[in-house]
């Protein structure tokens, strides 16, 4: 094992698919030479030549349009978004196609297309730089949203993206792209999309995070522990939809409390879909009103105030002695 | 201001082979076949058959909104006769004739106007996109079918149709120019019938031709009588041959007419004159293309009505077969083929339809 | 007073707003000479003209793009997509320009833009032509949605749309476009944006619900009182984004009980964040656990099976006997 | 196959009248007023100047990411210095020189670029549009304001400034459609700097040049030496003039280089050779211009240097009143400008931002 940052990882994680399996290739914006603005792709032009690692015009629309031909030609292409803030301009396409033509084929074709993405917010980005807008591609049928939370899991998930017959929006938490690096095994490892991780067991509250709030929700998750005894239990999402709540309800109907946490938009934002889900399941085991944590439903500011935007440990610490008290 | 012209590799040019008459300009004139002369003129006068008996079903609330072809099957049928069966193709939704001789069944057709998701099903061995709906979103499909035909360096090519107004969405020019960077081996179809709805081809734009798009991404393009199947299968075979050994894409405009409707749901006199319409009547695909046929000794009037009657026959049998297959369909089947397995959470929602379709029968058996 | 349907209602709201307001223009496809595929803004070439009223080349994000740049410029167009299932591409020009010049000027600009559309199933349409997809939109922050549920409120709501300082998508029922006629007054009406109506009182449990989908949630009110005797209170939202939840909140602390309505796919769509905001504020009061009736996470299925996919008066009944039951 | 060519109305042009080493084409030289001269010359070294120091302060960590405008001085000014005061200009993310000409403060590219809203306010008085930073999107606001300038029967043009890059995404195209169709009074003004990041503009697509671009929508394409300060003013005088008498809009093409980074995030060796920019470093916009105007003993070198010296002057000041103003900003204020007024939700969370922080604050005291 060595440790790697995340972006090490994930290109880890294309550079072993690609080796293995020549339907696979990426194209992009500065994907090739330049290795991708944050070299998420760096040096597989290199290895693997122009033909399986294409330098794109700038058009997004272009991009995911021709990669979701290339998917039902047969090959794998891995797209890469420069920003998730212009992943508005891939919708039409994605909704239109990516998500149905398995359904308008009735079968005949399917589109394993996967589509990279950095997002949200922390880096003192420029303006469109910082979003979060997960939920618009969670309530698009026929697509699989993704989002990993450490260099390992990102690896693991990107090889079962790509693998994944359906179209798979990977978001990428770009505050995490370098904050910390990881164990990451040489030999391949996977991890099924579709299922949420425990990732620390407690008895009192329910955590639910995904991407980079994991940090602020585990730390907040150790401080909770230690000013206030409190033992919450963490579940990282990883996927968002389609969403399995398997392990969010056997958690809630546990500990009888819950907080959920993400950067996006509070209202119409992924945190309500699980809510509903508890209020459709663990109703009779709740014991105080679920909180959300979130951002809010403004422009995201430019980086003088993010820091007053983004949810933080001292936020959901807040949040959870809210749930708490009744 | 006195200054530098640039010159360009390419200019947009136009061909005419067969005139409006029937008359055919011996110098151009493509050497087809008796046997594929008589079969694209069978198809034609097919999918004019079939056009009209699809009226005719969904005036009569048998089938729901469809989008008529008639006047276009000189336009679409003179491209799609050029591919191979391995070659791909990608239409919009008014490629029903182009669909048809690539092998689609008539039958398909009843059905999914009518309202069966069934009816869109590409059948194995049959290398062409279901129809696709959103304007102008298409091409980019076949553009990335050309790049990975390219890559595994098939000697296939990848043709796509599209309307005039097609030309006017920004995933048009992303295409011609995803296209041209990647020199992928697309023929770019364009259909241009004169009108988006109601939006006549000069509101679409302000250039004098839509051939001319092509320039804007280097590459060549014509403009060719879209009435005349022997212009469009000649530039057709022209840019398929470039497209196949290498040469790159082509855009070739189809200048033709939609002679009815855009859709069942339309009324075109709201919009266009009847005279317009008179005009372009006189400029039918179809009989100036039997004129020739005739002028060459290759039909006669007799052959032309048994013709008649078999396809009246066949179309007879498909509206029958399709409309026994037609009985309301299953409803759980609405859960299929949005993911290639079904998640928790759908799993979760097929059974709630399943128990509120037995409790909704259960208060039926009530009353 | 004359009775109208909603498409003659919406017409007359443009007339009227055209007529005294020379900074309103219309532009879409087919909104000229055809007057709209639907007929909606029928006549109104004739009355205005060509410099009022624009028939546009084929191109959705040109239509708003321009329509953006018209409203800084100190117009109040009013643009048509033809279908909602066509607004995905107008989504990057909406969020990245419509919801942010306000913000990005610091105030110098606004876009007082409204881009109306059909939304919705239930009339035998081809594919694209049934989604409801108003959860894209009520999660863009500096986007107004709403929704019309019958002919004199459309008029009313989007005259106040065309007025409003802010960029403004209004989705018109398809379904209810001639489904029936409403008294609607000559003289000018409006409702305020933002503002949930409660359309009929009840004490036993509250049903929220918006456009086409309030035709089966007053059906099923109904025959929940004529069957079981129960007095459902409905509340229509009118207004999806920015929510104003007080009167739901004052609804539902009363009834305990509510089953939300909507069209849309289940997962991550409005529904769930009328839940989560109950859950908020509302959890003390509440004695069962909400219910969602609503459309599948799966791609529309044609018309043969399009009424398995609709919420219909049946299923609300069904959902609000399960409230009940607890 | 022998055909008919397509006349085109336009063909797309070349235009340069100030070369490389100064030397002007007494022909074409346009008769500029010797104090817009100056007043030009001026700008663009200030215009050098202030991007050097922003370099420097993005490296002393003082503000954040920002894109140096560094070879590109004439390419812009040439093209805004043409503009009426009451004309809208409708930038891209790199034109700060042509912002700054029409009034934007310097003082402000700090704030923004620091991480400060306030940073892109747009002044009343000025009718430019802020910095657009998704690219190709913004030209379509020019395009919306050119129509409307028509409707309102204003003698105004509109002017949008947009890299090579932008070209191939879909909107640039809509954009360029849509003046053709309404004839809108708007100029097109690409700033064509080879590069879009690290994609060179041979693989950005297959034309030849992008002034040809304006041929697919039937306009007139220009493309002009955008290191000659006065080619590009020639070009875009004819171009507002143009446009302001109702002759419609124009593509001009820039074509000028980007000497600097893509953004301070960028590397520009992972892409590119020190030999290509050494070759664009001697065809240096401000040096030909200096040159220009010392034989036209319009500057000597003792100006020159008094001039340098102001400028730094000028622009120490700036800093240091903008760094002033950097003092973190107000939280709440974020609250601000989503909508025109807080709707309740949003009252809502402004009031938990409003507690968390003095609970925050509490926390602070106590510790
Ligand atoms: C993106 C998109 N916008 C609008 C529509 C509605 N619509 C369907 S066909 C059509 C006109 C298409 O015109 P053209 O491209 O010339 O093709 P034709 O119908 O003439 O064959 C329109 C506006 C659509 N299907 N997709
Ligand atoms: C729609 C969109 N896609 C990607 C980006 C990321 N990006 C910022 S600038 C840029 C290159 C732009 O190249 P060009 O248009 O030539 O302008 P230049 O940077 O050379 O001035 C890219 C890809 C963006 N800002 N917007
Ligand atoms: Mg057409
Ligand atoms: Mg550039």
């Amino acid at each position: 094992m060595t440790k790697m940052t995340m972006v090490q990882a994930l290109n880890l994680a294309m550079q072993q698919e690609m080796a293995k399996d020549d339907r696979v290739l990426l194209q992009g914006e500065d994907v090739g030479v330049d290795g991708g603005v944050f070299r998420v792709t760096d040096k597989l032009l290199e290895q693997f030549g122009e033909e399986r690692v294409l330098d794109t015009p700038l058009a997004e629309s272009g991009i995911v349009g021709t990669a979701i031909g290339m998917a039902i030609y047969g090959l794998r292409p891995v797209c890469e978004i420069q920003f998730s803030g212009f992943s508005y301009y891939i919708l039409h396409q994605l909704e239109a196609h990516a998500a149905r033509m398995r359904h308008r084929s009735q079968g005949r074709y399917e589109v394993p297309l996967v589509v990279r993405m950095p997002y949200g917010g922390g880096v003192r980005a420029l303006e469109h730089h910082s979003e979060s807008r997960e939920a618009y591609f969670a309530h698009t049928p026929g697509v699989k949203m993704v989002i990993p939370s450490g260099p390992r899991n990102a690896r693991a998930l990107l090889v079962s993206a790509i693998r994944d017959p359906n179209p798979v929006i990977f978001f990428e938490p770009k505050a995490l792209y370098r904050a910390f690096r990881e164990e990451v095994p040489e030999e391949e490892e996977s991890i099924p999309l579709g299922q949420p991780q425990l990732v620390r067991k407690g008895k009192d509250v329910t955590l639910i995070a995904y991407g980079a709030m994991m940090t602020p929700t585990l730390e907040a998750a150790e401080e909770l522990l230690a000013k206030d005894g409190v033992e919450a239990e963490v579940i990282d999402l990883l996927t968002i939809s389609p969403l399995d709540d398997a392990l969010i309800m056997a958690s809630v109907q546990k500990t009888g409390r819950a907080v959920v946490v993400h950067e996006a938009p509070k209202s119409f934002g992924p945190g309500a879909e699980i809510i509903a889900r508890l209020m459709e399941k663990a109703f009779y085991y709740l014991e105080a009103p679920i909180q959300r944590v979130t951002g809010y439903d403004i422009i995201y500011p430019l980086f003088a105030l993010e820091s007053a935007y983004m949810p933080n440990t001292g936020r959901i610490v807040q949040a959870v002695r809210e749930t708490l008290k009744t | 201001m006195p200054r530098k012209k640039i010159e360009l590799p390419y200019s947009a040019e136009y061909l005419s082979i067969l005139d409006e008459n029937g008359v055919v300009d011996k110098e151009l004139e493509p050497q087809l076949s008796e046997e594929l002369l008589l079969k694209l003129h069978r198809a034609m006068l097919a999918g004019r058959r079939f056009d009209e008996r699809m009226l005719n079903l969904q005036r009569q609330g048998r089938i729901g909104t469809f989008p008529p072809i008639k006047g276009q099957e000189a336009s679409q049928l003179g491209a799609v006769a050029v591919l191979e069966p391995s070659d791909w193709m990608v239409p919009a939704f008014r490629e029903t004739l182009a669909e048809i001789w690539r092998g689609k069944a008539m039958e398909n057709f009843i059905l999914y106007y009518g309202g069966y998701d069934e009816g869109s099903m590409v059948e194995k061995g049959r290398n062409d996109l279901p129809v696709s709906i959103p304007v102008g979103s298409q091409m980019l499909h076949a553009v990335g079918i050309g790049m990975a035909i390219k890559y595994r360096k098939q000697p296939q090519v990848a043709m796509t149709f599209f309307g005039d107004g097609a030309t006017s969405e920004g995933d048009f020019h992303e295409a011609l120019n995803f296209a041209g960077v990647y020199q992928a081996p697309v023929v770019f179809v364009c259909q241009n019938n004169q009108w988006a709805i109601s939006i006549p081809r000069e509101k679409q734009t302000h250039a004098k031709t839509l051939a001319q798009k092509a320039l804007a991404h280097g590459l060549p393009g014509i403009q060719v009588d879209g009435n005349d199947v022997l212009a469009v299968y000649a530039a057709a075979q022209e840019a398929v041959e470039r497209a196949r050994f290498g040469g790159g894409p082509t855009l070739i405009e189809c200048y033709t007419y939609r002679l009815s409707l855009h859709t069942t749901a339309d009324d075109p006199t709201k919009y266009r004159e009847a005279e317009e319409v008179a005009q372009w009547e006189k400029k039918d695909p179809i009989i100036r293309f039997q004129t020739y046929l005739q002028n060459k000794g290759l039909l006669t009037p007799e052959a032309l009505e048994g013709m008649e009657e078999e396809i009246a026959k066949e179309i007879q049998d498909v509206v029958e077969q399709s409309e026994q297959r037609m009985t309301g369909g299953e409803p759980l089947d609405m859960f299929q083929h949005t993911y290639d397995e079904l998640p928790p959470s759908l799993r979760q929602q097929k059974e709630e339809v399943r128990s509120n379709l037995a409790l909704a029968q259960k208060e039926v058996d009530h009353d």
